[in-house]
């Protein structure tokens, strides 16, 4: 398909990236990965040893499944950490891609504002591309943007919360305004957000735990993955508006009429 | 002397490296995905065997697990 | 894909019933066909000669796309109306299968519950193998199984209309009662609408307008196929609970620090 | 005699048969997805040529067309 | 004030009708009543000796709080059991005027479109004044005002529900389309469900289970009896369109300018 | 009423404020005034003359309808100018007290984080008593009473808008985690939407454009009166849960029989 | 005779009237709101007392509650 | 003397002063909320006969209007 994605210097064939985290097991990654036909897949950074996956890299299960690495700065507060994190990721990765987190809150997991604008802005000079994950507010998307990030990340709804899209309306705006790629991040429950994300006209949707949380995590890979092209496909193709009352799909000339009595009467 | 890894507290030997720091945590020479920050700023692996601790230094030894 | 779906004594492969009206012409009707792998399509009756397609009839159309015929009812007011109707369209198609439609009002085109009622016990007495589009009343939808109908078609909002699933509530009702499948029928706008429809448990979804009066009808066929089996397969695999709070998809422990002065002189 | 074929009154001969009126709104013999009604009620293709029509009765000739 | 609203040949001062379903005891009805300022209250007809109230007439509750009865046919499954409970009704309280309850289901207790319609006809033969309870369905409501109901009563959500209006949608067609009173029957669930209806143009609101199973259903009743007059208020008010973008309440000339150095340089 | 409203240091009877922008005259203004009944008015500062209103001072009309000022500073993009608007209206007005709007956008006039968070910590170290207008953001409104704001008026949707609370999860979310008053600021559109935002937990409202310019301003000012005391009576008198089945409001014990034929056939 | 009230079988005399049933069921003579049905025809209150029960038949009394 | 007035370049006589300025925007001696920012700052009323303007300076002559 040529309907390929530009983000900064790279074109991407699959308007679906995929979030590692919150798989049971790398086997059930690795199922989803191809399932997804994911080409960028995120991954954090965390202290040496990993007690939660002994058994070998995640970076391993990602090459066979010909998925590229994208890190992110999950678990940051501040600018300043995010700004080591995404440094690390750099050496750590081999790439100055960089899905930049910075939260306000522990139990939201929601973006702080002031603390992601200060952090993009350092890592742009740095030479990072940076992919933020934002607010639907979009103010804050245009400054994103206005920093130099190569594409904004705006969410549906909470990290992990299964509600969709809580505001149509600020994403659509964002949309509207702006100037780079807008990826959803954050807030997918199921398939039929991704559609409606796309629909919206978000660029691409990045999923993770409806995905990975989901009973079977192959076969909601599968179902985002439709779901992000069927979505696609009909933004491009033109939907009809929204009416009040009913325009018939059948035309109402020609009825055949069967009441003898009454047209009998009528002669 | 007195370092901390990975928030640890740790006694080493002086002339200790970043990579035999590295080492020390069990992961293997060509391990992919290792990052080592020193006291907040990044040590490129080329730099590892040469660059050595100071004592009450913070050394930070992450690689790539799933999330996000 | 062995996930048919089986009405009376037939097996469907696909989950998309295709309705005929309001192409602009047979040629855009048959590339919708061939996009949207339907297998059966809708065709309504009418005096002769049909002004509008001069050109040949929609029976060779489905034909040559492999679609069989689901006749209907449409422009009906009276069950007399519509059993009449239906009893030619047995012997026009050489099938008892009937999309039967009563309506009680030609602005909102709604179903007339009395009137359909009445015409489905007639049909079904009548040896036909009935399917009513009905409206969203889940009292309604249960007497029409109880008089003997193969399925029920509940509307998501005014044919044409474009409004998706206004009740998303009654139609989940309706399904968790029904001892028949539950195919939604009228009121998809675009494809993120067929997605929620089989995400809240329709075995089915049956889409015109939204394809037929797209502006491109053959991308939007393709579209509303790939939701239908999107929002099947996310059924299936166990979506996340929906959450006020979020859940982080990457553990909390593990952070690295990098703070000096503070670390330093916590030591 | 006069009768009323899809909704239009029209004069024709004694003896005409649903046959003959199919024929006479130009649709082929074989034609595909047609069917008559007379009088509100179903008359099989087979017996066209045999069902003879009254004074005063109404014909229905339908076809397949889009819709729904 | 002069807003009253006309019922058949009754002018009522309050567009709040009063459900006594469901509270724990008669004081509490009575504290209710006077909070709604309620002028119709409904009541339902039981078997005697009634032993979940031994303690006195419901009736005497009423007439202290100067609210008149309203009977209704609650529980009733069949036109047949509504007609003859109605009968009884207009015997044990001397009136002629009935809220018609036939129910479907007892799990929904969602009106049943035939039945309901059946004895709609019926009883406004025998001389009834009858508001009946019914779906949603702007079909169903015009037939029962052709029947010649005085009134239709569309349900927002099953009763008890608590799940306010479901479908605005089918409320705003029955709404436009109707010759009668409208008047939103079950599902408020609390104080701003009721403002709503009123700002669709419903011309009145019947609030039970909202108000008496309210932890303070006192409170509550003042709440919905003051939504009611605000709902019915702004609807008279004409509100302000929605729009997609924001209009300043505040104009943009005149602003003041503070910097001196750019406004020094333009010099 | 002793439910009065505690901002900072001072008791206010009313919780509904007025947004004194958009009235076509001063006469509506003082209509809507006493119809509102409320004790704070939101007024801006704009270079002299003011070509609108030659006719008389703003603060004449408040004055003699007994509602005190709140200066904002509307139209300001930047901190900068914002604190020398506050600090002008402090001189003009010789309130302390300030509603702070630093808006990032000219069409959709939706705050700027960055620029927000740096003028209300600015003002507040200068003495001022701030109120900021913000976005929805949970992250950003904990920030914003952690520099010292004594409340957080989040919007439901853009200024003038009308479209109401947009992401009632996002006001949910601040209401739940505020130490101070939340004020709803900017969207209401209609009575029912001030309900809606009392129930949800805010503390007050803040309406302009819904009154003044709707048709009938003094009657929407009564109208979203009411309904502010609707939605706090009804958030306090504990409403009672949504079910997705109902619950009878009327007993099924004790229903009288009707059908002869049936019951004896039984005996 | 045996005869259905409210649901219930009960033995009753022969001669006994509606009045004599609403009687037996604590109903005050003036109590207001309550009616009769006798085999599902409402019987008006000035008629309880001369209505008198037939063997088999089945007595409805009922009164108002809460509800709706 | 150049000043700048509300936005609006003014020739004014040295000497001028705050208070001068308003009288010319004529807004009567004890107008209600009425403010002057010079150069971006406040100039509380009471100072308004004593300050002097300068060249070159910004003079904002502000008031109350309905807003927000």
């Amino acid at each position: 398909m040529t309907d390929s994605l530009r983000i900064a210097d790279r074109d991407l064939g699959s308007r679906l990236i995929l979030g590692s985290g919150g798989f049971a097991n790398h086997e059930l990654l690795a199922q989803a990965c191809r399932a997804a036909e994911a080409e960028l897949c995120t991954v954090a950074l965390r202290r040496l040893p990993d007690p939660a996956h002994p058994q070998g890299s995640i970076l391993d299960v990602l090459d066979e499944a010909g998925v590229d690495v994208l890190p992110n700065t999950a678990g940051c507060f501040t600018a300043r950490d995010a700004v080591a994190t995404a440094q690390l990721a750099r050496e750590a990765f081999g790439t100055h891609w960089i899905k930049l987190e910075v939260i306000g809150d522990d139990r939201t997991l929601l973006p702080d504002a002031v603390e992601l604008l200060a952090a993009a802005e350092e890592l742009v000079d740095d030479g990072f591309t940076v992919l933020p994950y934002t607010t639907d507010d979009p103010v804050l998307a245009r400054r994103l943007e206005d920093v130099g990030c190569v594409a904004v990340m705006p969410l549906g709804s909470p990290i992990g919360s299964g509600m969709g899209i809580c505001n149509p309306y600020n994403l659509s705006i964002i949309i509207e305004r702006a100037g780079v790629p807008v990826i959803l991040d954050a807030g997918v429950g199921t398939a039929s957000d991704a559609a409606l994300a796309m629909e919206l006209g978000c660029d691409a949707v990045l999923c993770a735990s409806a995905i990975s949380r989901a009973h079977d995590p192959a076969a909601m890979a599968t179902a985002v993955k439709l779901s992000v092209q069927a979505g696609r496909l009909a933004r491009g193709a033109g939907r009809i508006p929204r009416r009040r009352y009913a325009q018939a799909s059948t035309p109402a000339d020609g009825m055949p009429a069967f009441d003898v009595d009454v047209e009998g009467a009528a002669r | 002397m007195n370092v901390t890894i990975n928030g640890e507290p740790r006694r080493i030997d002086p002339g200790a490296t970043v990579a035999s720091v590295v080492s020390m945590l069990d992961v293997a020479p060509g391990a992919r995905g290792v990052a080592v920050a020193l006291d907040g700023e990044v040590v490129t692996r080329s730099r590892w065997p040469e660059t050595e601790l100071r004592d009450g230094c913070m050394v930070e030894v992450v690689a790539a697990i799933q999330g996000g």
